[in-house]
């Protein structure tokens, strides 16, 4: 079971692809679908890897993700 | 005589320039032009649009609230502009981007799979070159020498390789309109 | 499981104008966490003045006051004096602060006027285009600097930290980056310890925080980072200028 | 306070703005108003207010901004040059409706010029110095005593109506002595101020400062809330004196230290057996139009007399409709006309009717 | 150059103040007018000309008042916020009597106010926003080829009358494009400057720029001096421009953006058989009042459209020495009136007339 | 016997309104001899803000300007910028350099503007009738600080020839005093040292002269002479804190 | 009834006080006053005046080109003033340093030599009250006692101990105006 | 016979006494009687004695001595 789970305001974000690039787990990528604000934001490709780490979350500069950890 | 339109799309697609190079090239033909940006606040991203006006006498307002001519490129434009064109007036649409039907009886609506075209010459960046093309098929604004002759003139020197690709997309887009 | 990273309350829930990958995002989020662990939202006013962040006050839970362009130091210092006991803080851009307002940040610098100051420096004006700032780095091009900063004519990137830390008043000047995870952190640190010296000392405190500016920069978010810490670091040191005793 | 003090203007001014309650003076230095902070150097912290000498008109102007918008009564000071570049500051005042009041003790202008009395920032105060649609109220006492009463009043005033409000005097006026006698005003009670950011306590909504509206329509709507304040403030505030106008040939209309040489050259005129009368706007702005209008009923002229190239000759004439002459006597950098000089105005004037 | 360039106003200008021998550039950032800088910062240098960003507006105008008191030819731009905040500086420019180039494209206010186009700084451009008796000579284009004349115009009129001159647009003005010719300026000989700080050589008394004179008399005298230049000014140097005035009922005034946009609203008035016609001034200060009374003299309405809270109005009344109706139509906040609600306006005029 | 000292012949012949043991004409002395020893008469443009000295214009046989307060280092800015191979030069007080017009100042040392700064400092405005100055020593009574600088609310005398070191540009920066024979002449040295710069490196240069105002600080000039070496130069320390290689 | 005054002298001779304490004293006599110093450019040095006005009735003009009154304390404030004085006003004259004899023959003159008077108190610096004395005593103005009163009530309390030099100072000064 | 002779612009001096203060040999003095601005003027008790060395010359703030040597 993953350690940590990340959860998207998918409709914030604006698909800059800053926490794809810090995740140490390299779980994050950028979606195929388009958001409302016409981006295509980032999503996590493998959950269960997830560490909780947070550090997709510091990068974000909107505030899209919130993490939690066991 | 004075034809009035209006230019529109994401930022990307090149409204502001095709708007520019008609106006460019009706000045060439002797008419008298005007072009407006939509300059919005300090911020960026969303759409652009731009107003071009071609008429043979002193142009008054730059502005125009009820266009003779729209290009919408994609959706969102096509939603903002429809209402406003003139009765009779031409309603040129980026058919590859826009899925709805136009509202409009009163109008001619041209629609032109431009991103289409542009794709299938090889290059998403000239589908504004395709609208254009199928523009002044629909309204005869300019004649396509002029505008050829415009282009050539106006592309910079490091893109004038582009000029063949540009031109096929703008008889492309002729054609089309002619259908 | 737990939440362990959640929106700062001191923020405000809504989507902001900036740029994908600007880090303005960031550093709103890091004042906004600082004022919630310090509890202070309640006595909090803040001063933004024109400038890519200029809509701040939609984007905390605070009071706020907007402030004329380099006037936001001279503005804080009215809110300051008529309200000692709240906390005050300015969110300037580095056209704003080291260009047309450097006479109120020097001052209010000089008064050690009890506000705390953050200082983005982007290296460029960012809300009216790209134009050159003072603090665009040499042969750095812009929109007003076609050929690249000429420093013989335009002269240097302005270093403001070093330059106020040569005043007596201020308690803390430091300079930090938010261009990676670790120095996130760090400046997370540094914003709050600049807060709390207001709440503790009631001293002049300012952070300067490099920061990115994707679009005028004409580089991808990811590759603006990569700039700021190849060519903004090296000109701009990071670490702690001036530090009280008390609060080391 | 009841007992009369002699003082001079400037320091009257100071302290009525202590007793109206102001909390905070931001200035900086500039001949002719020195008295006015050196005044509230000493006095404010006496009083546990903030004294406090900003590092230039703007940033004294931005202090009061801040200030201002916390809530607090608030002043500054300055003169023309000064002034000037308080423009911007002012436009952003008014914008953002912040109550606060601004002194200019003018001096002889244009650029550095000297520091001699003039009235030549008339147009400056009363059309909007700064950019965009707005209006300061300007008051312009005639006397010490009634530098203490406009003062108290700016500071009312700029609560009621969320503005700022200029006292607009001269050296002269700053530095003479005359006898003043402070009002009680220790049961007044200050408006509250909802608005003011003070911190977002509890779960009111948050209060916001500022100016900027990005959106046309929002800014348009605005403006017409800032039109329509402004026509609320012209229907109420206008003020005026008139002193022997009843039967006037020929009404002087002046402001200031101005309306005080007019009124001496009246007696003389009077004296001479011309019928000559005084017209003395208090208020700049809203200019007291209607008051005029009404004098302008009767057939008689008008003399526009000011320490400046004419700057109030258009309000007068737009007051009285063109249907009357107006005719304009002045001196500017710095010279402060006599009596005699204007009564020899008078008296061409009333000359030049005979012959037409 | 001869060939017709399609170019955005402000890029335009840039060239046409190259043209004018322009030989430095001094300014700060502020849209709407942002394409004038970086334009220049590319063309400047090209030639051999100075391209400086100021610190600040204020540093901006004082730069220019050192370039121009050393005989440069030398321009600064900005917008609104930017241009309160010069005023100081143009007061000194104007006292000083030094010939240079000013350029407002103003937008939305008052404070910071909104980007979009605006004309709410008549009032601080033709009545003086700085401290003390001054003018600017202020000239308003309406279109690309207007803007190329009219700054070419400015520099010519600044050295003429040694007076600062500013031009002023919007941003709608600024970012449109049309098709310039640039006049052939190859000939012209700009003036000899004697009094230029450029060192004091061989045995040539020494030169000196400066405002101050304490004493009052010459503060009067050098007063007295720049009055009657303004009024040398003013007799031949108002312009304006007329579009079926004619047999018109109802006289439209309006400058700038605005005078196309009263223009079409003119033809589709006339169309409906209204005689409409419109009064364009060029030239806000000096106002073209001469030409207005000429129209004046007829029995027909005024209806003065502006994009502001109607700051000309009581120009045009003036001007129509109060005998004709001036009726006011404006939006305000960065939003263009369309040709439809001024014809409504028209309309509404011409209805109210047809009641009375 | 041969004439060993006399009026430099940049000084004009008039007498000057300068209160009597006032130390702006020693100054004033001291630039005109550089510039006689430089030769450089004929191509040199002063620029005096308003202040004590602001009919310098006056004084000097040379062309000249009049700046705005504060504004002098712009007005030299076009002057220099219109006139490259011109000299040209400010002289400016301590309200106008240090308080008013600070950005003016930090902006062109800070793009190396090829000017030479004198820059007068009296710890008071001379001006004005002796108001507060931002140089006020702490505890100085003035007319606006009439119990004595506060500066834990009024900050703390600022030291520009300092702050203003900080800065990448500048050529040469000094501070100097006129309270003594000796220390006349090593002003001397400095000053001529600043338009030599100019002349030479195109760089810019500043010199800080501690002066004495003995009306607005009571004193007669003798002891005004005694309380500037007392206090003033304890706190503003004399020396170069910036010198160029080439001229060192 | 309205008496204009002007003080004129060096600048450390008190003028602007001795006009001070006239205006306090006839305030508090029920009189309406103004007092107006001359305020000259930024600079310093040179001679100094102020200008009085004593009435029953509101004051217009505080500026006065024709004083009902002059006093000169020195030479150059008698070279300045003389003329201005209204016919039939009062010229006071410090004899001890104007050396010239007035012109004016329609005016009375009333010299008194306040410099040696205060010399011979022992302190230079209350002539300007030796003048003051002569000056109530030649036009009435205010009272010798409200004058009194009010040099008490406007001495600074650390200067209290000067009351009895400026009383007697005060009434030497009417004394030589009596003669 | 003096090495050095000093020549004061009478006229121009304002008194201030910083010349008296700064002469090597003490032999600058205040004179009693009042030139044309007012002022009581300096001047030299004993001008044998003077050196030429020019101190008094380079404080005067008003340039009114001119310096002579041998
Ligand atoms: C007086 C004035 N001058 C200029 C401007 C235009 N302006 C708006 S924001 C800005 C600077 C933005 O740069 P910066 O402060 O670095 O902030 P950023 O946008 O880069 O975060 C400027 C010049 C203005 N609004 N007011
Ligand atoms: C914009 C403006 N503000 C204020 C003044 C008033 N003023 C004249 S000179 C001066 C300062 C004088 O002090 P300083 O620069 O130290 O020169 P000093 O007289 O001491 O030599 C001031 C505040 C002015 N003329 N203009
Ligand atoms: S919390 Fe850590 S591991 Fe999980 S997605 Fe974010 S960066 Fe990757
Ligand atoms: S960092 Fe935030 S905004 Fe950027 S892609 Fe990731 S989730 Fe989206
Ligand atoms: S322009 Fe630059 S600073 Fe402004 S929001 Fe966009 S990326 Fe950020
Ligand atoms: S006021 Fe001070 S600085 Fe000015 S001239 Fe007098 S002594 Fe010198
Ligand atoms: S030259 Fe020297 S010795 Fe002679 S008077 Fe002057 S200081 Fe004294
Ligand atoms: S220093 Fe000069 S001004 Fe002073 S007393 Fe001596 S000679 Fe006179
Ligand atoms: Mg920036
Ligand atoms: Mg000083």
């Amino acid at each position: 079971m993953a350690r940590g789970k990340v959860v998207f305001n998918e409709d914030r974000c604006k698909g800059c692809e800053l926490c794809t690039t810090v995740c140490p787990q390299k779980i994050l990528v950028m979606s195929e679908t388009i958001n409302k604000l016409g981006y295509h934001p980032a999503t996590v490709s493998d959950p269960d890897k997830c560490t909780g780490c947070a550090t997709c979350a510091r990068i974000c500069p909107d505030c899209v993700i919130k993490v939690y950890r066991q | 005589m004075q034809h009035e339109f209006i230019f529109a799309g994401f930022g990307g697609q090149g409204v502001l320039l095709m708007g520019q190079l008609l106006a460019h090239t009706a000045m060439d033909e002797g008419k008298r032009v005007s072009w407006i940006p939509s300059y919005g606040p300090e911020m960026r991203g969303g759409t652009a649009n731009c107003t071009v006006i071609v008429s043979d006498r002193e142009i008054g307002s730059p502005v125009v609230s009820r266009p003779s001519c729209v290009v919408a490129m994609n959706l969102p434009s096509l939603d903002k502009f429809e209402e406003t064109v003139k009765p009779n007036g031409v309603l040129v649409i980026n058919s590859s981007l826009v899925t709805r039907e136009p509202k409009r009886q009163d109008v001619t609506v041209v629609k032109v799979p431009a991103t289409q075209v542009a794709n299938e010459l090889g290059n998403a960046r000239v589908a504004n070159m395709v609208a254009l093309g199928a523009v002044i098929e629909a309204t005869g604004v300019v004649t396509p020498d002029g505008l050829m002759k415009a282009l050539k003139k106006n592309l910079p020197p490091h893109r004038q390789n582009l000029l063949p690709l540009n031109r096929e997309a703008i008889e492309k887009g002729r054609k089309t309109a002619q259908e | 499981m737990k939440l362990v990273f959640d929106r700062p309350r001191a923020l405000a829930d809504v989507q902001t104008h900036y740029c994908p990958g600007c880090t303005h995002g960031i550093i709103h989020r890091l004042v906004a966490e600082a004022i919630d662990e310090l509890d202070i939202a309640e006595r909090t006013v803040g001063v933004a003045p024109v400038g890519c962040a200029v809509l701040a006050y939609n984007y905390f839970n605070l009071d706020f006051q907007e402030a004329a362009h380099g006037r936001a130091p001279a503005v804080a210092t009215g809110i300051k004096r008529a309200l000692p006991e709240n906390v005050v803080f300015t969110y300037q851009g580095d056209g704003d602060l080291a260009s047309i307002g450097t006479a109120e940040i020097v001052h209010a610098a000089n008064r050690g006027e009890a506000i705390t100051v953050v200082y983005v420096n982007n290296a460029i004006y960012g809300m009216t285009g790209g134009q050159m700032a003072p603090t665009t780095l040499p042969d750095q091009k812009t929109s007003t600097s076609p050929y690249g900063r000429d420093v013989s004519s335009a002269g240097y990137p302005i270093r403001m930290a070093e330059m106020l830390s040569t005043l007596v008043a201020p308690q803390y000047i430091a300079r930090v980056a938010v261009n990676s995870p670790a120095n996130i952190q760090r400046a997370k640190r540094a914003i709050k310890k600049a807060f709390e010296i207001q709440v503790k000392n009631k001293g002049f405190a300012l952070v300067e925080v490099l920061s990115t500016c994707p679009t005028n920069w004409g580089l991808s978010p990811e590759k603006a980072l990569r700039w700021l810490e190849d060519n903004m670091i090296p000109y701009y040191p990071l670490g702690d200028f001036k530090v009280p005793k008390e609060v080391e | 306070m009841s007992e009369k003090l002699l003082m001079k203007g400037n320091e009257a001014l100071g302290e009525a703005a202590l007793q109206a309650g102001c909390q905070l003076y931001f200035a900086y230095p500039i001949t002719p108003q020195s008295e006015l902070p050196e005044y509230l150097s000493r006095r404010m912290p006496e009083l546990g207010r903030v004294f406090l000498q900003a590092e230039s008109e703007i940033a004294a102007i931005n202090m009061v901004y801040g200030a201002a918008g916390a809530g607090a009564r608030v002043m500054t000071s300055s003169s023309s040059p000064g002034i000037s570049l308080k423009q911007e500051g002012l436009s952003y005042i008014a914008a953002a409706q912040l109550p606060c009041v601004i002194v200019n003790m003018s001096r002889g202008g244009p650029g550095l010029g000297s520091i001699q009395p003039a009235q030549s920032d008339y147009l400056q105060a009363t059309k909007g110095g700064g950019h965009g649609d707005y209006h300061l109220i300007v008051l312009a006492p005639a006397s010490a005593q009634e530098i203490v009463d406009l003062t108290i009043l700016a500071f009312d005033l700029a609560d009621q109506y969320r503005t700022p409000v200029m006292i607009m005097g001269d050296g002269l006026l700053g530095q003479m002595m005359e006898p003043v006698l402070f009002p009680d005003r220790t049961n007044v009670e200050l408006p509250e101020k909802p608005w003011a950011t003070t911190g977002r306590k509890g779960d009111r909504p948050k209060n916001i400062i500022h100016s900027l509206e990005l959106q046309s329509e929002r800014l348009e709507a605005h403006n017409q809330k800032l039109q329509e304040k402004y026509a609320d403030i012209a229907a109420t505030q206008k003020r005026s004196d008139e002193y022997l106008t009843e039967d006037a040939d020929v009404v002087l209309v002046a402001f200031g230290t101005v309306a005080r040489i007019c009124r001496s050259a009246i007696d003389m005129a009077r004296e001479k057996g011309i019928k000559a009368g005084l017209f003395r706007p208090i208020s700049l702005w809203p200019f007291p139009d209607e008051a005029l209008a009404r004098l302008a009923e009767k057939e008689r002229v008008f003399l526009s007399v000011e320490m400046n190239c004419g700057q109030m000759v258009d309000d007068i004439k737009l007051a009285v409709d063109c249907r009357r002459p107006v005719h304009f006597f002045g001196r500017v950098g710095g010279i402060v006309p006599s009596p005699e000089e204007v009564l020899a105005e008078i008296e061409k004037i009333m000359a030049g009717r005979c012959d037409a």
